[in-house]
């Protein structure tokens, strides 16, 4: 057990699962760095965020690949390598790149298994990293999660911290499932204790990180960071609060949020993206159809507004949701 | 695989097995045609006839291990490369005993068992996936290659010509087989690739290319034997543009008003792979009656097939949920 | 005043204000077709399901313009040409293809107006055809409008039938924020009274298609029509309904939906779907939220399961949310 | 515009002009490199320094009307096209009196009045657009044409290529400027471009190429001059190599690990636009007093617009959900 930050977490559970098992692959850009370069310093990146630094001179070029800038043949590649009886982990550094890259994880990876009557599985992991806070522009700074959440065949994680995006990547790397592993780049430095051995957490289980009696709290990777501010905030008022970490929002833990739900009867959840159509808007759904019974007072949501990231410093923290505006929803639905 | 090295000639039993799927491959594409306009064949359709020699010529070479990744108008690699034919005719039926249990239907027909890694409805979505594919052989270090089937209306879509530079980056073992039928749905070649053809496009990305006749067996055949022997020999992709024609519309209902009137009876006439075939049959040691021995064997195994798929049973409706990670 | 196809009336309004309106270009593989053929006749095609027959003859090759398969090309073209001044309506064809343009829909289209500080607007139509129900398969058979309603800059319009879909285009066509006009393939030929002249349907105003007092429902394109069937069925046992069609999911007329929830106090959602992040989700969740003290029953939502569209026949009419099961939907929530 | 025509050298004035240009760039990156260190500037910045005359070479021919695209290293690109000076340090310090009211950022710089259609993020992202653009040039018919910059990275990104090829069908006015800096990102541009060079591949789409030396103002200018005949008279697409390098890593903050240790230093002598240009400038008429002049100005201009910028009000919280349509 080491205090460790998330990026080295998810660069540990890489290292562990690539000595493991020798079908492992990584490939993207600058996974390594440095290929064509006048000083000839291969790990000249380990990627623009250092997730698969150190992988490169353990597990040589032909694991370890660096690609040019062309996100479709990146993913289509790990599609077909999987096909092939590899086991890919491609890096398509912002997850915004989705853009040129969509087909292949939509139309292809995601529905081989199911078009091709299960006669294959596609084992690849896609990494992703998401979301806003660090003034990157409209282009560099969205969760997409929600958008790939609604394609039946894939997987997709978003961990809150560094303990279970160790744990949930290698549980993504031992499945038969593509699966799309986001990772928010303000969480990157943060620590946490992490066990320095193999571990696996489940897809498809959500984390009861606070437990309370009066409301439910569902917040999704950052945001569980910005709930418990939250909770904390209103707990000096008497109120508490169930915080649950999905952790991954396909397969999504329903029965953990019913239940929760059931106790307290009030529900917020917290999503960074935009509202329409989003995880939380789907939360909220699924609880109105399946825990209507159980609700004593309106769904409060808490999402970005319906509008792309902006880049100035002022505009961007307002854009994220805060723990105040979290806060503010606990209190709303508790007068209701 | 084959014993004879990849740029000898084809053995007479080869020629023979590559007469049987031309012919195979026409047979099924000539019987789909009339079965269609029944109206029990679901979704729509878009027949291989006129381009046989290409994937056969291909296809010969390669074993179970290699891998080839095919298009919407995917029948033909299929067959070459050794699906079962009647699994395919089930699963265009949308049959439950089809190759893919009648969820994939005619452009989704994958086998793994024979390295046949999928047909594809999007158009350009294959040649990535081969590089991929190509790279899990790389790794293996075991000799195998893998084929991406495009036609030229896929040249002109970016994520070809990104799997072509990925290839070459890479080097790993991709070959690639442009089919140019000389149109894309209702837009010929001559408009919709800018440039003077596709061979060069692709010896621009950095690999050695030739262009050759796809009506011709024997041309195509040599040609993925030298493709083969650079490919297995670590030296990284290449490409053949293997110029046909299609004998039917894009799909099947298309009324074809941008072909001149007799296009494709003049195209019959001199431009089919088979008659080509033929030709030249004895002269390389094959009997005439040998071949109409084939002739016979392949339609009645048509027949068969579509005798079978139509009595068939359709998927179970618990199919609709399976082979997919759901929770609901 | 005609009795049209919704083929028919899309390609009406296209007529109408290309001859009104020089600026408009129509772009797209085939939208003419027969260049580089060997009989020279252009305008062998008329775009593949015919909603762009007759404009090039009338307008020329620089106004309708067949391209090559490079679809993110055509929308980035769209995207330039709308900054350029021009207003570009681009056939993306199967709305399955955003897999290989959406960079250029959802990073550069949607996000001009807004990154650019309003500096610009981007007036560009881009037509998908969607849907099941014509055995086309996973890769050809999506609706695809969530994901795109997830996209703030984007407008996402979703007819039902003739009428709207002309009066929809030709507001599309004057607006000045990208549109993605969602046209359903089975609706193609259904046919219905069209003006023959000019109006148009104001986007975020919905249909009140029925009129009712136990149950709400809110469906989307072709699931209009299926609902319609489960109403007439369900009127036969004295349970009527409101059916509200949308008509345009974003911006999406909550308010109607809201008002109509008041009265009955039950909401039942179509969708052709997969239910994860979907249309019916996202109205349900705004419901839940806005609309919770009128809700005396669980919402309803019926949408296809979370799988790829199948191929097979039965598998397809099993995916695709029948008259039936929408009707057991209505009776379920009256029973609450 | 220019009143000479597109073919002929340029006048002293015009040259004068360029270098105002060039130092502008420059001293604008040079400044940001330090400013970025205060911690003041938000997000991420890529420099263009080292680049200049590639922007300048190519954007001294174009007028109000005619377009460019640009990428992420777009700074350059915008001060090239005429864009305020001011406007854009405000833009990149997130002030609502940025060109783009602080919503863009340095990697979103637009500015419609100067024919600027925008910095873009995504890599390969542009390529599409100017094609549109060229489009509405064509239609107009007004003899303008549409440029898009792209680095020697985004050659790999299938947008690019379809892109070219869209032009080439079309046959409008677009001039494709590929920057080869020799990186992306930390990859060098002979590991990630698999062929021999970028010119090649645009060849093979159906264009005329030329390739220049990218840090010689002159060269770059010649070049466009003869790439706009070629696109006003109506002749198509046409595409320019220019070979460069940068002179800070890819972003602020890159160690640069992968650059030999006295490269840049080394380059910075060798390959600086400015020397080089300077260098034969009293030879063309130009006198050392006007550039030092210049120079001076340049740097007052960068002062004053730091200065300010550092002073300027963020945009207000409104700001958030407007310019969007917004409605849930
Ligand atoms: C991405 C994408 N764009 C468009 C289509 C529609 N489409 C199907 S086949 C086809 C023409 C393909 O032409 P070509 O590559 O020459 O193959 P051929 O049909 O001649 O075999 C088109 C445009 C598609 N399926 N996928
Ligand atoms: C689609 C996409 N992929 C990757 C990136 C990340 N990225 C930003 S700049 C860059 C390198 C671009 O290299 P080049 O085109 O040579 O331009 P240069 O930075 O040298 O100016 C990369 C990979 C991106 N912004 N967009
Ligand atoms: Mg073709
Ligand atoms: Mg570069």
């Amino acid at each position: 057990m080491s205090q460790k930050s998330m990026r080295d977490a998810i660069n540990d559970a890489l290292h562990l699962e690539m000595a493991r098992n020798p079908n492992i692959i990584v490939l993207g850009e600058d996974v390594s760095g440095g290929a064509g370069g006048t000083s000839g310093q291969r790990e000249a990146s380990g990627g623009i965020f250092g997730i698969t630094k150190g992988l490169l001179p353990k597990f040589g070029d032909h694991r370890v690949i660096d690609t040019p800038i062309s996100e479709s043949a990146i993913i289509g590649a790990a599609a077909g390598a999987a096909l092939a009886g590899l086991r890919p982990v491609a890096e398509l550094m912002f997850a915004d790149f989705v853009g040129v890259s969509l087909d292949q994880i939509f139309n292809q990876m995601a529905k081989f298994r199911y078009m091709f009557g299960g006669r294959t599985t596609c084992p690849a992991v896609v990494r992703l990293a998401m979301g806003a806070g660090m003034n990157m522009g409209a282009q560099h700074s969205q969760t997409i999660y929600p958008l790939l959440t609604s394609v039946p065949g894939l997987k997709v994680v978003v961990p809150s911290n560094a303990y279970d995006a160790k744990g949930l990547m290698l549980t993504a790397l031992r499945g038969d499932d593509p699966v799309m592993f986001f990772e928010h780049k303000a969480l990157y430095p943060r620590k946490g204790e992490v066990p320095d051995g193999d571990y696996t957490i489940p897809f498809g289980e959500a984390a009861l990180v606070r437990e309370g009696e009066h409301v439910t709290v569902v917040a999704i990777a950052r945001m569980v960071v910005f709930a418990e501010k939250a909770i904390d905030a209103v707990e000096k008022d008497g109120i508490t609060c169930d915080l649950i970490d999905p952790r991954t929002t396909s397969p999504l833990d329903l029965d953990t949020i019913l239940e929760s739900v059931e106790n307290t009867g009030r529900l917020v959840i917290v999503d960074e993206s935009p509202p329409r159509c989003s995880v939380a808007a789907d939360i909220a759904a699924q609880v109105a159809s399946q825990g209507f019974r159980f609700l004593k007072a309106p769904i409060g949501i808490v999402t970005a507004p319906h509008s792309p990231v902006p880049f100035a410093r002022e505009l961007e923290r307002a854009y994220v949701p805060s723990p105040q505006r979290i806060e503010a929803a606990i209190r709303k639905v508790m007068q209701e | 695989m084959s014993t004879e090295t990849v740029e000898s000639p084809p053995s007479s039993e080869r020629l023979l097995e590559a007469y049987r799927k031309m012919r195979t491959i026409r047979e099924f594409e000539e019987r789909l045609h009339v079965e269609i306009q029944t109206g029990e064949i679901p979704g729509f359709t878009h027949l291989y006839s006129g381009q046989e020699a290409i994937a056969v010529g291909v296809c010969e070479h390669l074993g179970l291990n290699d891998y080839i990744v095919s298009t919407h108008r995917g029948h033909g690699h299929c067959i070459a490369k050794g699906c079962d034919v009647a699994g395919m005719m089930h699963e265009i039926y949308g049959r439950a005993t089809g190759l893919c249990k009648g969820k994939g239907g005619s452009m989704h027909i994958a086998d793994f068992s024979k390295g046949m890694l999928g047909a594809n409805a999007i158009v350009g979505g294959g040649p990535p996936i081969a590089v991929g594919a190509a790279i899990a052989c790389r790794n293996r270090g075991d000799g195998t290659v893998s084929v991406a089937f495009a036609g030229d209306g896929s040249c002109n879509q970016g994520t070809v010509f990104e799997a072509m530079n990925l290839a070459v980056v890479l080097k790993v073992p991709t070959i690639f087989i442009y089919e140019n039928n000389g149109y894309s749905e209702h837009t010929g070649v001559d408009y919709a690739v800018g440039s003077k053809d596709i061979a060069g496009r692709a010896a621009a990305f950095g690999m050695p290319v030739e262009k050759v006749d796809g009506t011709d067996f024997h041309a195509v055949y040599a040609a993925m034997g030298r493709a083969l022997a650079h490919a297995r020999g670590g030296h990284g992709p290449f490409a053949i543009e293997a110029i046909a024609t299609r004998f039917y519309g894009h799909f099947e209902g298309d009324p074809q008003l941008y072909r001149a009137k007799d296009e494709v009876k003049r195209q019959r006439e001199s431009m089919d792979c088979l008659s080509i075939f033929r030709r030249t049959a004895t002269q390389r040691g094959l009997s005439e009656h040998d071949l109409d021995a084939i002739d016979a064997d392949v339609l009645a195994l048509i027949d068969r097939s579509v005798a079978e798929a139509r009595q068939a049973p359709p998927p179970a409706e618990s199919e609709l949920t399976t082979d997919v990670y759901v929770a609901y």
